[in-house]
């Protein structure tokens, strides 16, 4: 069953070094206060995973958390580079960096296929495609109805996701909405789950009947953190922080300015910070 | 009117859309073409982005593939699985756009490494997203990107997405039944592609530019159509909409 | 694009003879009054795709417009079997009909299949399952990454598909919610589809961004038919005709007493016949 | 207090059904017994339907598996293939019921034909469903039947859901990692899965009840276990919240 615990306890129970763990939002609901919370309790030789990497995987890379990243597109959107991942995975600093790449259509077909319990998704995909001659975890099978080559890919089953989400009801069940992105199914194919909200309401009564929704009995542990998505965005509570993104390209691109940066934002507070990073929209915020 | 090469870049694109096209579109030029087509000649295409969200009418350019206003003026917006499964797979795009850091003249993109090889890349970019299957399961591929020599290459260092592949046969060889990049707008002229060779030929040329400076912005032996127009300039109602919609995106973007 | 049409229109313009047709609902929004054209227009051999077939199905057999039924389930719920399909498939009246049997999961997995474009659809089950050994439509596929044997099935992609929902807006996208069934994939994975609605309304402003809508530019035509869904039911217009179902037992089980039924109240009325047998619950209809 | 045979079975089955279970609710008497539990002493127990409602609290028995009560009282209501893939197949759930209209003594179920083979059947009935893999996905499998001759037979006629198999032994050769059927409840006795034989035990016997009983509706040599117990009668608490669940039943199906 869900436990309401506090983001410390959340990632210290549930996110142990060596952990396969995921990250995910797909621009919107990234969970930035729960990675600054893994940050802190020096997590180490993590596999991270994640469709489109942003920011909070660069700065666990940059920590030297991260052992391998398993990913389809990593930059900084609209804006360029991953700063401290190239330096991770060209420099080998702060320590070197193994990836494995796939396409997005690979990635979201794997974690359909983990939430769903397969050992691999297939697709028609990868073809003509490069990375099938360099990742071995792009396979294929032949369809045995019409003979078509169609690719193949493990399945993700992470040790840990992780997602922020919008709010959860007093019984922990949790409501995403808007870009829901690959979250539900992240969630549904760990072992694992943790989940951040902006609110805890007393219940959905008001929520659609086919609104995504997460049943308590499906996650670990549920921790209000306001503002937990900040530099992203979480719909109906506040914006995404444009600026931010810009200003991290700077402070990413040197490894004395990253880490000072680091540990005047991430080291030395906690995630009350979040909530005076992000001006609410809602009036009753 | 005077124009920016950017304008008369994302104008041409603007132009090839079709009213009744579903377009999947990428963030930056694409998005602006897509929009500036649905605000003029188009108003009933039907803009699809790869964040889930299906038939989107923002009213200011997003920043990323995922900002708020896309979902807010969607028709509906699915989890990213279903957009690949059953939107991109399914077969249901008319026009995916796409653009890269190389390019050859079969509309082979690299958007993964340059320099090296894959495992030791002297730059490691963000790598293919969506390209790879967008490639090849929309109806056509248009590619919006500016000219240059550092981009526009005889050889690709990695193939992210396949255009019509090395030889320029390799879709049929493949399989593959979409009909691959069709068309490139660039900030100086329009290339579309060779119905028998695949290569991209020049078209149309915007005004004001020469075939020397297409050649000098071009990594390969540029061809040019026996037929070659001048690129009609952005009209009053085409540039009005464009700075109209720039504006709004510079002003919503500055609020925040 | 969507085309606002009349029922008759919508069936003679979409279904043809010998098409492969699925009218699929999951006990709620059943398409009966498209059913009713369908046998009101004497299509022939027609292959029906269901996954849970219940009286239109047997309605359709019994007027001899059906060659063939793929299913996975096929009775009157709650109630007991179908007596014109038993008929048809036992003593070959009024023809003989083939039939092709699938479990739930793998007809589920076949029209997400279908709606993905994919030649197949792979799935863990029919182990040890008896079907397996009948259908020579039931395969395998091995892992590349495990090796583990799973079962392949072929997608569904009918000529048509129809269903019936809530509403239309102006523009012609549909919106269907709660029991949302296999719907989205059955017109996703058809050629054609047609989809009747209990009201059009001038927009979506007020629904969830995540709810089930069907974007115009997938159907071919939009049929208002008010309690089209009867005895089926529309979640926020009227509930289940639950007397009805048990009523139809004794109706189907002798010949001559189903073909009276069917003069009665198929072939001597109309779509308008529907909005009388339903007790619409919300005040303003 | 005196009861039915059918409110006994009810009220067994519904005592094996803990707090913490996440049940796959087939219509009929297993959604009697899980809804039973719930508003007894599992008040916490997710109940799913496969029309894709799931953590539903139904105030009545809904007649059909797509109800409009079990969507209006869900947690959340999914779509069907989600509900095979995600909830099913993904291994969420603990216990699965499952009827037939035939059984044999290893728990193997047949709702596919009766009579003749499977393509001449002498009757054939509604098919398997979701049995198939509702047999195989989920963590155990309590069946809940009327025991009579006919139904309980020595050899089904079709294999529509694999119990233990034709010997005690397919699951493993199939590698099938769920434990299969583990409760049998009826209107005379409760039957447990030998773990050895994997054939069913009679280890409860409903009061009032005799083995002879037992053994003249049964169609295979009936085993009973070493130490057979007697089934406590339905206590008051048990028969009060069954019958006024019965009573909203009938009165809101009344009122349709």
């Amino acid at each position: 069953m869900t436990k309401f615990v506090s983001l410390k306890d959340a990632i210290a129970e549930n996110v142990f070094d060596g952990d396969v763990i995921a990250l995910e939002g797909f621009t919107h609901l990234i969970p930035y206060a729960a990675g600054h919370e893994i940050i802190r309790q020096q997590k180490k030789d993590l596999t991270l995973i994640r469709m489109t990497p942003d920011l909070i995987y660069d700065q666990l890379i940059g920590m030297g958390c991260v052992k391998k990243m398993i990913f389809s597109w990593g930059g900084n959107p609209g804006v360029g580079s991953l700063r401290r991942f190239r330096d991770a995975y060209e420099n080998g600093w702060p320590r070197p960096l193994e990836i494995e790449e796939h396409s997005h259509a690979a990635m979201a077909n794997a974690y359909e296929a983990g939430a769903a319990g397969l050992p691999c998704a297939i697709f028609r995909g990868y073809l003509g495609a490069g990375l099938a001659e360099v990742n071995p975890n792009i396979r294929s099978i032949e369809c045995p109805f019409t003979g078509e080559k169609l690719a193949a890919v493990p399945s993700i089953r992470p040790d840990v996701t992780v997602i922020h989400a919008q709010k959860a009801n007093r019984n922990g069940d949790v409501l995403i909405e808007g870009i829901v992105g690959v979250q539900k199914e992240a969630v549904l194919a760990a072992k694992r789950a943790i989940v951040t909200v902006e609110e805890i309401v007393d219940n959905f009564d008001d929520v659609h009947p086919n609104a995504c929704v997460l049943p308590s009995w499906t996650l670990k542990a549920v921790v209000q953190v306001r503002g937990g998505a900040h530099p992203s965005y979480a719909k109906g509570y506040y914006d995404r922080d444009n600026a931010f993104y810009k200003a991290w390209d700077p402070i990413a691109s040197e490894r004395e300015s990253f880490q000072s940066w680091m540990q005047d934002n991430v080291l030395n507070v906690g995630p009350d910070a979040f909530a005076s990073r992000v001006a609410f929209t809602n009036a009753e915020q | 009117m005077n124009y920016t090469p950017t304008e008369m870049m994302t104008v041409a694109a603007a132009r090839a859309i079709r009213n009744d096209d579903v377009c999947f579109v990428g963030i930056g030029m694409p998005s602006a073409a897509c929009n500036l087509a649905r605000l003029t000649h188009a108003p009933d295409v039907t803009l699809i982005y790869e964040s889930g969200t299906i038939g989107t009418k923002p009213d200011v350019l997003p920043l990323s593939i995922g900002d708020g206003e896309l979902c807010d003026t969607a028709v509906t917006t699915v989890a990213v699985p279903e957009m690949f499964r059953y939107w991109l797979q399914g077969g249901r795009i008319s026009v995916g756009f796409l653009g890269a850091a190389q390019l050859d003249k079969f509309g082979n993109l690299n958007t993964t490494v340059v320099g090296g090889d894959y495992h030791h890349p002297k730059v490691r970019l963000p790598g293919g997203g969506g390209a790879p299957e967008i490639a090849t399961s929309c109806g056509e591929i248009f590619i919006v990107m500016k000219q240059s020599k550092r981009g526009f290459v005889e050889n690709i260092d990695f193939m992210t997405s396949l255009g019509h592949g090395k030889t320029g046969k390799e879709r049929e060889a493949l399989g593959v039944k979409t009909k691959g990049p069709s068309r490139l707008t660039t900030d100086l002229c329009i290339m579309e592609t060779d119905p028998d060779t695949r290569e991209f030929v020049v078209t149309s040329i915007h005004p004001g530019v020469t075939r020397e400076q297409i050649r000098d912005n071009t990594g390969w032996a540029v061809r040019f159509a026996e037929q070659v127009v001048e690129t009609p300039a952005p009209n009053e109602i085409e540039l009005g909409a464009l700075r109209a919609l720039n504006e709004r995106t510079a002003r919503a973007h500055a609020g925040q």
